[in-house]
């Protein structure tokens, strides 16, 4: 146990505070990341990629910086650039940049990989369908090979970012008599392709974050496939697993946990700030220690990180406890609010520019999304604790 | 001895709830949201013709002179239908505080005008329950100043009932000089709730409360256990939705609603939410049966009905999967409906503490 | 909607309030059932079949009072008992009596009900075995025909008051071959038939509550059986349904709720009552909140049951929701109490007989027994909502 | 940057665990506890051996000097194993409250003698938690007069460090005339609590706690944090033990790990009780490397240890089903140790206002 860096770090460290001294002012403000894109965003990627702060470990060759992987150095970073409040660097779609560099042929990685850490290549992502939420690999967007081109027909859903995107990753059947993980393959392609059409999907905060897509005789040039044909489960869930692992991030927690307590002691009852109200505080209390075992459990986890180790169970557990944390914490807000916690959009009187009311929402989606809580503890009963899965159904 | 409804309840709660669920359908509920009406509709009218108006309003004013049993029935069936209608406000709570506190010629004149639904009251009693921001009305000479928030209602109203800083009730015409309203956005759009601004506003006094908070916590209470019921109602159609997507959706080549961790998820929903019913039975019946135990039930039917009604919600979104994060299936109408339920009138720890005060703990 | 009783009802309350009053005094103290039995207990129960306020419904002929049956009397008599702090008198075993009158032959209830109401002849159970729990009818225990005898091997768990029973109703297998539904019948006999062995079983409260009892070719006549042979999961059945909806009385509920507060009141930190601080007293308020609905749900269900109804799912819901509100009233009470609530057994400054961590054991004990609260769950989600059943898996 | 433990803390935990295992069986334990005994049994003098006793006692004093960090493992270790030994009290509080508060003189005649598993000591400092009953240490005269209760292992040891009113902590010696014992039964029987009067009882002052209350507090604090780690040792236990069950126990032909309900109740306990461990080892790094940051976390750790350990301890008992509710397999032995562990030194709500007050809420 030893929470202090070793010189290397804390050098590496002060080398990130003169970057951001010398930098910071030319980050862009707001966080977008690798989804959108816009002009000053770009070259602010750009001076990261050149001093090492985004693209970090990807290859020199493919337009990255072609660091060793150092996950303190990592952590450093990104410690920084929060404090700094300036926009991080990024590496891509973490979905598919790791698995292009990993199954990608040579002439895919050339082609995807620069234009997407420079951010002139935008992606979304075509994985979920209508019929296939928990049970991705029930998946029927269909793609059948005519000549050299795949012909694609079905619909997928919460495709974020599908309006703005320039490429798409998306996973298709291209067996259809094969057991359902072994007919799917992954495909690469644009989005302007003639035949796609992009709807919003509005969903309860009333924004359309996510959109549906549908597909309607869409023409790909075969080898826009990455991976063999078939084995496209495997190609995506390599990556699925590394997004799983990244929700329910502890610093977030702890930034979100500082804002309830600044607005508890800020809001009052008659005169009396809320935090003052023991029922309040005891929820708070609480939530704090839970938040303050997740910080712990995110520590954890970096240290074994960095050695390289599987953090195993404390790893599992991010997700679930993380988004359930998240919520309940802006449940404690809406209630200790009362009436004032009710108010949404541009109401006069609203607190936080409505954000309690709307993460609420939010985290009650990321609950669901990116498998379920009752998926999760599937998991985490039947791969951390050995627990058998069910038998087998007769048909 | 009978705990259960009566015919004639049951005949009314089932013909309400048939016309609402023929008329206030969710394109219904679409509609009037988008154009944020939530009076003069087609369903506050036929509701008007059904007599739901003057539920409580006593034969002699026009009404139909039922009980707060029946009017938390109909609360229920608008809370099923996510209604976009001033019900709670206009047809419990101020008649409640006229009968209360008005005097002879207040009750002739507005009682029947509610009945009649000529016209639409809203409610500002917010500051009674607990005052957030510098909002606080002040009364003399007549006129009333100063700022009232969350006020039931408020837009849609013709007259208003605001409670000053002693907690005197007062009739204000909504539309006369000195009188600003300003729409507070919330997350349900289904009703209404109004910042009002009063710059020396004529207001006529219910004289009734001017000596006792009998009839302010009167109205409080009622708007409370219609609030409960309306959650009673939404949180029912949220499991009866959840249920039969649990039973229609597969995956893994099964109905969801065959994995143990889906049923019990639909279980749970239903075992919390089933004694609710008798309890905002229960307490309706109080109101106007065992006056002693009123104020506790009301408080605790408000504030549970909050807690079980936030669990449902949260439980069949997450039944629905990500379909119930969507507006597709309009799902999230019943959740903010909820939603805005439980902090209405006091959220549930401040309602708590009431009941506390109430037995003396 | 109408609390109140109609003049019949007042009238039949008055009698009894009379009753009590003349006779109250001959009551044994304490609450002993139909399980032992005492001869000041046998006088009390014979006082009171002759006044028709114990083995009301039981025909005459077979010693009891034989009046039609009335669920507001017998809540009625229940109600008054409990006020008048008498014990109550009681019909046999619930689940073996009705069982005996709807499925037995005249000579069998000719020979047991009558002495079992009037508590000459006492019972124990034999249903579980320890590898029979939620899955009761995979139980092993044999009974092979030979002659006129039934033999029986095998081991039960749970059998309460074997120690001290005349007589058993129990559960055996009888057709091996047949679906396990099928192969079970329902024998009655005496306690001290040789080979039966009775071991006290001793449970987390210290307290050997219940027995592990064990049967080494135990003969028993031919005619004990209740019912047809390989019917006796389907005899046993129509009770265990009326054991269920009887756990979690809503009076019950109440007094311990009333226990609680006054514990509250009573006891203080720094001179300071319990029921004063917050956190306690929020907690105690949505303990009464839900303690209220279930005295609500309970008017609802007695309400239905004189009308002659099928209350539905108000009374299943009742064993779930009612053990574990009082599991929670006694954490909250063990909680409040601080150091003062650990303490137990014959401990000096012991608070009210220590039944708060007995209770809070004891309902853990009861969430579990009688059908977990998970096998609960999967009958409310089946039943009650019409959800299908696990499909049939491949064994 | 290691959050992790060093290699030498692994090989002390489970060298510790292993000796634990093979001697402090259930049969020991259940000895153990039929006689009453928690000091002198093998188990006692094994730890010894070991140099547990002088876990955190420096080096200077006979000890191994080691931090709380290490002083946790061992708990958490005890815990798993429902050992029963009086190490919180004996080996981490009193040896705390010496080194805080005593004098050289102090120092050099006891702690040599804990190390060495001499002598063992008993600590009172209940009263400062909050005062339940109508006890109370008055100290005058050299002299101490009143009645401490829920003493820690004040029957099985030699010495008392007790607390007086002020919150002036003194060393009592427990056979000395004037002090009479009474043995607290509780749920637990692998630890004891006595009652402890004193009339006119000789008392050593540790003179340290005279102007402040800092090394009153760090006893508390690190006795709460020896607490939770052995709650979360017992909890591990209870998840292994039904991990184990559900392994094995077959109900509808299948074991019952393979139904989704039993299997998310044990996801659910690891869940929840995975990242208590990293609270426990944070907090207890924190005493000697973070000590701004140490009395919080104390407290959390305590708080959430409770709740989480009420909660595993429950569903563990479900998962055993009826088993869980027997004797049979001794699993009420951990249920009843982290019910122990709860309510000591403060049961969660009086401890989480303790973290209020630090942070000035």
């Amino acid at each position: 146990m030893d929470l202090a860096y070793s010189a290397e770090y804390d050098d590496f460290r002060s080398e990130v505070q003169q970057f951001l001294k010398e930098h910071g002012h030319k980050s862009p403000k707001g966080r977008m990341g690798w989804g959108k894109t816009d002009d000053e965003g770009r070259s602010w990627q750009q001076l990261l990629i050149e001093h090492g702060y985004a693209a970090r470990t990807i290859p020199k060759e493919y337009g990255g910086y072609g660091a060793e992987a150092d996950v303190l150095k990592n952590h450093i970073i990104a410690e920084e650039f929060v404090k700094a409040k300036a926009r991080p660097g990024h590496s891509g779609d973490p979905r598919l940049v790791p698995t292009l560099l990993e199954l990608g042929t040579e002439a895919q990685k050339k082609a995807y990989i620069g234009p997407t850490i420079s951010g002139e290549m935008t992606w979304c992502q075509g994985y979920s369908e209508p019929g296939s939420g928990s049970d991705l690999a029930s998946l029927s967007t269909k793609a059948v090979l005519e000549g050299d081109e795949w012909v694609i027909n079905g619909q997928k859903i919460w495709t974020s970012g599908a309006q703005y995107a320039d490429m798409i990753f998306c996973l298709v059947r291209t067996e259809p008599d094969a057991p359902k993980h072994q007919g799917i393959s992954y495909l690469v392609f644009k989005m302007d392709t003639p035949g796609i059409e992009v709807r919003p999907l509005v969903t309860m905060t009333g924004e359309a974050i996510f959109n549906e897509t549908f597909y309607t005789d869409v023409r790909v040039p075969k080898d826009q496939i990455i991976g063999a044909r078939g084995e496209g489960w495997f190609v995506a869930n390599a990556t699925l697993k590394h997004e799983r692992g990244s929700l329910g991030d502890p610093n977030q927690l702890e930034t979100r946990f500082g804002a309830l307590v600044k607005m508890l002691k800020s809001e009052k009852i008659d005169g009396k700030p809320l935090i003052k109200y023991p029922a309040y505080r005891d929820r708070l209390l609480q939530l704090q220690a839970r938040v303050l075992s997740m910080k712990c459990n995110g520590m954890r986890i970096l240290s074994a990180s960095i050695k390289d180790q599987e953090p195993g169970l404390c790893r599992w557990i991010v997700k679930l406890l993380g988004c359930e944390l998240n919520h309940q914490m802006a449940a404690l807000a809406i209630d200790a609010m009362g009436e004032l916690g009710v108010l949404y959009e541009d109401s006069p009187y609203l607190r936080d520019y409505g954000m309690w009311q709307r993460n609420y929402m939010l985290d009650l989606g990321l609950i669901i999304g990116g498998g379920t809580a009752q998926i999760q503890k599937n998991m985490i009963g039947e791969r951390a604790l050995g627990l058998p899965k069910e038998p087998k159904y007769k048909d | 001895m009978e705990f259960a409804l009566s015919e004639e309840q049951r005949l009314l709660q089932d013909s309400v709830t048939r016309y609402l669920e023929s008329q206030c359908t969710l394109d219904h509920v679409r509609a009037a949201v988008e154009n944020e009406v939530t009076k003069h509709t087609e369903v506050w009218n036929g509701l008007s013709d059904m007599g739901i108006h003057g539920i409580i309003i006593p034969e002699d004013f026009g009404g139909v002179g039922l009980g707060f049993l029946e009017a938390a029935l109909i609360a229920e069936a608008l809370g099923r239908t996510v209604a976009p209608v001033p019900f709670i406000a206009s047809c419990v709570m101020a008649p409640v505080a006229i009968l209360a506190a008005g005097n002879a010629s207040q009750k002739d004149i507005w009682l029947p005008k509610i009945a009649s639904g000529e016209t639409v009251f809203g409610v500002g009693v917010s500051e009674q329950v607990g005052r957030r921001e510098t909002n606080g009305i002040q009364f003399s000479d007549g006129k009333l100043t100063g700022k009232a928030m969350f006020v039931l209602e408020g837009m849609s109203a013709d007259m208003l009932i605001i409670a000053d800083d002693k907690g005197v009730m007062h009739i204000v015409d909504a539309n006369a000089k000195g009188v600003t309203r300003r729409n507070l956005k919330t997350i349900d759009k289904t009703r209404a709730v109004a910042e009002v601004v009063l710059e020396n506003a004529a207001a006529d006094t219910l004289s009734g409360s001017q000596n006792n908070t009998e009839a302010l916590l009167k109205t409080i209470d009622t708007g409370r256990l219609m609030l409960a019921a309306d959650t009673l109602g939404a949180s029912e159609v949220m499991i009866e939705k959840a249920v039969a997507y649990a039973k229609e959706r597969k995956q893994f080549n099964r109905v969801i609603g065959s994995f143990q961790a889906v049923k019990h998820m639909c279980a749970e929903m239903a075992t919390e939410l089933e004694p609710c019913r008798s309890l905002v039975w229960y307490a309706a019946h109080s109101v106007n049966h065992i006056p002693d135990e009123s104020r506790l039930l009301a408080c605790h039917a408000k504030a549970h009905l909050s807690e079980i009604g936030r669990f449902v919600a949260k439980t069949s979104t997450e039944v629905h999967g990500g379909m119930g994060f969507t507006d597709l299936l309009g799902l999230h109408y019943w959740f903010k409906r909820i939603g805005l339920d439980r902090q209405l009138l006091g959220a549930p720890e401040l309602i708590r503490e009431e009941a506390a005060v109430a037995q003396g703990w």
